[in-house]
């Protein structure tokens, strides 16, 4: 962190960048937020570990229009992010400086106190200058472990790989923590008869409160006016009469970002009522793998992707029916 | 699956080649090294098949002449094939004489460690069609 | 508000019989903004139109149904009605109450109601249809063929007699096509060359015909009336204004091995070549893969014999960019490769040779000065054997699964060619059907067996099997007799099936012209529009569309120049204005609805943008309405839905869904 | 509920047809009197992938029991491209409602020709049997948009 924050205020310094976008310290410990830093004071409160999950990559989209570079912090996943949007024209390339800040899994503090773990004061082993395998956790109540894996996000256990897919510049080493088949979950629904998988859906979306978190966390959700506050499709906000309502909501929302979502996991992550929205993400991605050949958004700037391309030989609708 | 409801479908089936694509240009004859030795010309299969007097190919000197040396199969310019509905109805007078044939899991069992595998996959080629 | 009036039409008795048609009017005046409603027996007559613009004109109406036939019958009868009376055509929509309807179902109630259904979609259409206003475009009067040949000189004459200016490109060294490589024409005979070079000289003397040889098109932009083309002039290495064509370059060069591919690579050329003596224009190109001075630096000979100094080593590929209004695409065709005819022994004996080689073989300027021999040893041939539908009629995918349409007759004429010239040489062709439609054409096969004795055989031929000594032995079948046929013969000809030349799916790509699985280019109508693209201004000549012998790939040819003719005609175009467009303030400038237009008529500008009083410079999409056709893509391609298509819009369709659920 | 429930059931079916193939076959079944149910009606569209997945889903939303889309056979597409985006865009759509646990065969696609009355007439009756065997849509529909 400490070479990171020296290499920032550096490139403030010498006008390479005229501001830089990282993350600083929250109200608690767990819950560090984005942030610009453009004076050297600002860095006070820079911060960055483990519970850093958030993508700062769709925060550019704003900054690539200021004068001037920004610098931007990006975990290897987040420059998939950067890439396709990159590939869609939402950030200029050149008025990006990168910094790839090194990434040993990212923490979720709800698995934490899913552990029964209550009035956290601070936790250790969260830096991740070291690699911890157990956090040590102050709590109101004494002191309690968990294990570091234990408390990772959903999206680390699929990572996608250490390397940074842009950057200028690297700070701080990365750790591949895949240990997970990434569709493992997605196959499982897929399993279940209609009912299973009408009643699995149902159960998870009538928790959403259509707080739009998921929506405005996703790199790809970019758009300058959404579908969902557009007067052209009739399909503005409106209040819930069923329980079941959100489906049409996520449905579209997941159809919208198909063959460009890069698997980021920030819906899931952000979702205050933790909703598994990755998985109809995944479920898209899954499918396009399968019908169009493997496809990973964002790996690099591509002028096209799966849902804007085609083949002759693509499989007919009917497949969805046929393979049951 | 529909039902298979003749003899000339179930040649149909099992050999999975369509008469009616045939446009009788007779290469399959022209191809076939046992076509004096035959009664029914390979050809003519086709047109048996489609006429559905499969009892006619059954009976015939055809059916035991060929060779199964699949140059009708390989030649053939429009998949039919004549070669293989050789082959299914030489299936039906097997099993129409209730004789055994082999599944494939069975096999191991019988296996000798001696035994080729290239002679089990031509073996399956011929008999579990 | 919109004023509507629904017309509910009687047709006869062919929609009243099922719907009741006063019904579905009294229901129609139930619907929002329908202020008038009437039925009458034949809308579409002069006395119907007059109906409808009556009551445009005293109910003050800004929007009409009519419920008839299908829109693919009258919707332009009732708008142009509409216009007449003074509203705009594009407030007209059509319910389809006779084929999708009235014709289909038995049950008046049943068809009443959904004939009611029908209507309420539309008017609720009519409710969100704005005016539309066609653009015009303006045409450039030129025209561009792709292709040479036959077809494409022929194309480019007719349009250059009509007054036009035409450029013809032509990715070989001369004009002339596969054409001039024959010997002689079916069913009459002619010298190819006769008939053929005198067309060439013409095309190349006309004051409105333009021709690059050697070059090919590499970029197609913009649309019909005006397209943009990028030609490539490939380096010629030969000074086009001084050569003289004496030729005595190609004699001195001593680079003598290159396949000859006007001879099939039946023998060999220079590396400084024209590829035949009649080439037009009658300037050599120099091989630069084969010249000695191009690969080691030495040589030059052909510079320093050259008295009229036109070559020019360091010649290099030019770019011309010129603009056309309408583009021809004569591409033509080729033989398919017979890699995969192992049982006819192509690639094993000199021997079994294709039809096009036994062409150049008859040439007096081919490969053997015209004397029938095998290329093997030089010998006479005593026995020869046609074997037809090589390739064709194939359903697996060694050939092609359509029949080439000129081998029956090229063989005939190839068999009774040699019965003429070579009576002692006896003539076998193995045969699958005899296809001889066409004018004077199944006597002339006729000829071929009753008056020059060719044996035909019914039955495909299954192996040929070269000898130790030489022979050939070919076992078919002849399946009147049904006999196996063993048969020694000393040559074989291959009728090899043909196929659209190789660059035509890259060309087609360039034109957003459709294309179908064989790589012909596809007509906009099988009947009615054979010689037209789907794609407007682009036109279709000779084999690029199908397989097609002389004669009628010259009647097409023709065909061709007369529509295109037409198009250059007009001044101006109107455009179609149910077009694409986005909404500024809603467009991310993401390109992903360039990526899916079939069209190229997406572009993006960074412009300035007012958003309700906040400015700011971004990218952002833009619709050349000229090149768009309507399809909608882009509209469902954009995430944020700033896409919209006029006429069709989401809005529109969304009030027709919510119409029939309702 | 329950009075309906005794009546028969009479399915909403809203059909997309591309303006150039498709909705043409319809015409051809109409004028050879090629019947099918009049549950059917069909919306005219230029090209099959102007069908914005919204709109199927607005259709189920607003009571649809089944909705089908037509256009022109691939290869074949007036506009040369659209069909082959609308076929990658479907698929992913139906694999979608699948995974959520909508019915299967709720939603189809189809190519029909211009020249193909038959089949356009055959495919119709077969999909208006198939939501007859599905019966009502009750996991897609909106409460609120229904009447």
């Amino acid at each position: 962190m400490q070479e990171l924050i020296a290499r920032a205020k550096e490139l403030l310094a010498d006008g390479t960048v005229a501001r830089v976008i990282g993350w600083k310290a929250g109200d608690l410990p767990y819950n560090p937020e984005p942030a610009y830093f453009e004076k050297e004071e600002d860095f006070d409160d820079f911060v960055y570990n483990s519970f850093c999950g958030a993508n700062l990559s769709k925060l550019m989209i704003e900054a690539c229009k200021l004068e001037g570079k920004t610098l931007v912090c990006l975990k290897p996943c987040d420059t998939y992010s950067f890439n396709q949007l990159l590939t869609e024209h939402r950030v200029d390339r050149d008025k990006a400086y990168i910094i790839g800040v090194g990434c040993k899994g990212k923490l979720d503090i709800e698995r934490i106190k899913k552990q029964g773990i209550k009035g956290i004061k601070s936790i250790k082993g969260a830096e991740i200058t070291d690699d911890a395998e157990t956090l040590t956790i102050d709590t109101l109540y004494g002191e309690k472990t968990c294990a570091f894996k234990d408390a990772m996000l959903e999206r680390c256990h699929v990572c996608k790989g250490k390397e940074h897919k842009i950057y200028d510049e690297i700070i701080g080493e990365s750790k591949d923590t895949k240990d997970a088949e990434r569709f493992a979950e997605v196959e499982k629904i897929e399993a279940m008869s209609p009912e299973e998988k009408f009643a699995f859906f149902q159960k998870e979306l009538s928790k959403c409160i259509r707080c739009n978190a998921c929506r405005n966390a996703c790199p790809a959700c970019s758009c300058r006016k959404c579908v969902f506050d557009s007067t052209k499709f009739d399909s503005q906000q409106k209040a819930n009469v069923d329980s079941f309502e959100e489906k049409m909501f996520h449905i579209i929302r997941a159809f919208h970002v198909a063959g460009r979502c890069t698997d980021c996991g920030e819906c899931s992550r952000v979702c205050p009522q933790g909703i598994p929205l990755h998985l109809f993400n995944r479920k898209f991605i899954k499918d396009i793998d399968e019908l169009y050949g493997e496809y990973q958004a964002g790996e690099e700037v591509v002028e096209r992707g799966p849902l804007t391309s085609y083949t002759f030989e693509d499989a007919e609708p009917g497949i969805v029916a046929e393979r049951g | 699956m529909s039902i298979v409801n003749s003899q000339a479908d179930k040649i149909k089936e099992i050999s999975g080649s369509n008469p009616l694509k045939c446009m009788k240009c007779g290469k399959c004859s022209a191809s076939c090294p046992s076509f004096n030795e035959m009664d029914i010309k390979p050809h003519q299969f086709v047109s048996y098949v489609q006429n559905e007097d499969i009892q006619s190919l059954v009976e015939s000197k055809s059916l035991w002449k060929c060779l199964s040396c699949f140059a009708c199969i390989e030649r053939c310019p429009r998949n039919v094939q004549p070669g293989k509905l050789i082959d299914a109805a030489r299936q039906i007078v097997v099993r129409q004489k209730g004789q055994d044939y082999l599944k494939a899991d069975e096999i191991p069992e019988l296996i000798d460690p001696e035994t080729p595998q290239q002679l089990l996959v031509s073996a399956f080629r011929r008999y579990r069609r | 508000m919109q004023r509507i009036g629904v017309f509910v039409c009687h047709c006869g008795s062919n929609i009243a019989a099922t719907v009741d048609v006063k019904k579905v009017a009294e229901w129609a005046l139930k619907e929002p903004g329908v202020v008038h409603a009437e039925d009458y027996p034949y809308m579409c007559s002069e006395a119907g139109q007059s109906k409808i613009q009556a009551a445009i004109k005293e109910k003050n109406l800004t929007g009409v149904v009519v419920c008839s036939c299908s829109p693919r019958m009258h919707e332009t009868t009732f708008r142009e009605a509409a216009e007449r009376a003074g509203i705009n055509p594009y407030m007209v929509e059509i319910a389809n109450i006779r084929e999708h309807c009235s014709w289909i179902h038995k049950d008046m109630e049943e068809a009443t109601k959904k004939a009611v259904i029908l209507m309420r979609a539309a008017v609720a259409k009519v409710n969100l249809n704005t005016p539309l206003k066609p653009g015009e475009s303006r045409v450039t009067k030129r025209a561009l063929v792709i292709g040479g040949g036959i077809a494409g000189i022929q194309t480019a004459l007719d349009i250059a007699e009509a007054g036009y200016k035409v450029d013809i490109v032509e990715k070989t060294p001369s004009i002339g096509g596969r054409m001039s490589q024959l010997d002689k024409t079916f069913p009459t005979l002619d010298c190819s060359a006769c008939i053929l070079t005198p067309k060439m000289v013409e095309v190349n003397k006309h004051e409105n015909v333009n021709i690059y040889t050697y070059s090919e098109v590499e970029k197609v932009s913009g649309f019909v009336g005006d397209f943009t083309v990028d030609i490539r002039k490939k380096a010629r290495s030969v000074d086009m204004d001084k050569c003289t064509g004496c030729g005595v370059c190609q004699e001195k060069c001593p680079s003598k091995k290159t396949p000859s591919e006007f001879n099939r690579a039946l023998n060999t050329r220079t590396a400084i070549y024209t590829p035949f003596a009649q080439a037009i224009p009658n300037v050599p190109v120099i091989d630069r893969e084969a010249c000695i001075k191009f690969k080691t630096g030495k040589c030059g000979i052909c510079e320093k014999v050259c008295q009229a100094g036109a070559i020019k080593y360091d010649q290099e590929d030019e770019i011309i960019t010129e603009k056309y209004g309408a583009i021809v695409v004569a591409t033509g065709f080729d033989m398919i490769k017979l890699d995969n005819y192992d049982e006819y022994a192509y690639s094993q004996s000199k021997d079994v040779i294709t039809s096009l080689e036994l062409e150049r073989i008859m040439n007096a300027a081919g490969p053997t000065k015209g004397h029938l021999e095998r290329l093997s040893d030089g010998k006479a041939p005593k026995e020869m054997v046609f074997i037809q539908c090589v390739g064709s009629r194939c359903s697996d995918d060694r050939g092609k699964s359509y029949c080439s349409k000129i081998c029956c007759m090229y063989t005939a004429k190839h068999a009774m060619l040699i019965r003429d010239k070579y009576p002692d040489v006896n003539v076998t062709v193995f045969y699958i059907d005899v296809r001889t439609p066409g004018k004077n054409f199944d006597e002339f096969y006729r000829r071929a067996v009753e008056d020059y004795g060719v044996n035909y055989i019914k039955g495909q031929v299954g192996k040929v099997i070269p000898q130790p000594d030489g022979k050939l032995l070919v076992r078919g079948v002849d399946l009147i007799d049904n006999k196996q046929i063993l048969k020694e013969a000393d040559m074989v000809v291959l009728a090899a099936a043909i196929e659209p030349n190789k660059d035509v799916r890259k060309i087609a790509t360039m034109l957003t012209a459709s294309i179908d699985t064989n790589n012909f280019l596809t007509e906009a109508h099988a009947k009615l529009r054979p010689v037209e693209s789907p794609t407007a201004g682009i036109f279709l000549s000779g084999v690029c569309q199908g397989p097609k012998d002389i004669p009628e790939t010259v009647s097409q040819a023709g065909a061709a120049a007369v529509k295109a003719i037409g198009l250059l005609a007009k001044d101006k175009l109107m455009t179609n204005p149910c077009t694409a467009k986005p909404d500024e303030l809603m467009c991310n400038g993401c390109s992903q609805c360039a990526n899916v237009c079939p069209y190229g008529a997406i572009s993006y500008e960074v412009k300035e943008i007012n958003d309700h009083g906040v400015r700011e410079t971004r990218r952002v999409a833009s619709v050349n309405s000229a090149l768009c056709q309507g399809c909608g893509a882009c509209t469902v391609t954009c995430p944020s839905g700033a896409m919209d298509l006029q006429g069709f819009s989401n809005r529109q369709i969304l009030a027709e869904v919510d119409a029939i659920c309702r | 509920m329950s009075i309906e429930a005794n009546e028969e059931f009479k399915p909403k079916i809203v059909a997309f047809c591309c303006n150039w193939c498709s909705y043409a076959g319809a015409d051809l079944a109409g004028s050879s009197r090629l019947g099918y149910p009049a549950d059917v009606k069909i919306i005219r569209v230029p090209c099959s992938c102007r069908v914005n997945p919204m709109f199927i889903l607005r259709a189920f939303e607003k009571g649809a029991d089944g909705v089908i889309l037509c256009g022109c056979h691939p290869g074949d597409c007036h506009y040369s491209t659209g069909n082959f985006y609308a076929r990658r865009r479907m698929t992913m759509l139906f694999s979608m409602l699948d995974y959520i646990g909508v019915e299967n065969g709720r939603t189809r696609v189809e190519w029909v020709s211009a020249a193909e009355g038959v089949k356009f007439s055959t495919t119709m009756n077969e999909f208006v049997e198939k939501i007859h065997s599905l019966g009502k849509n009750v996991r897609l529909g909106d409460l609120r948009c229904r009447n």
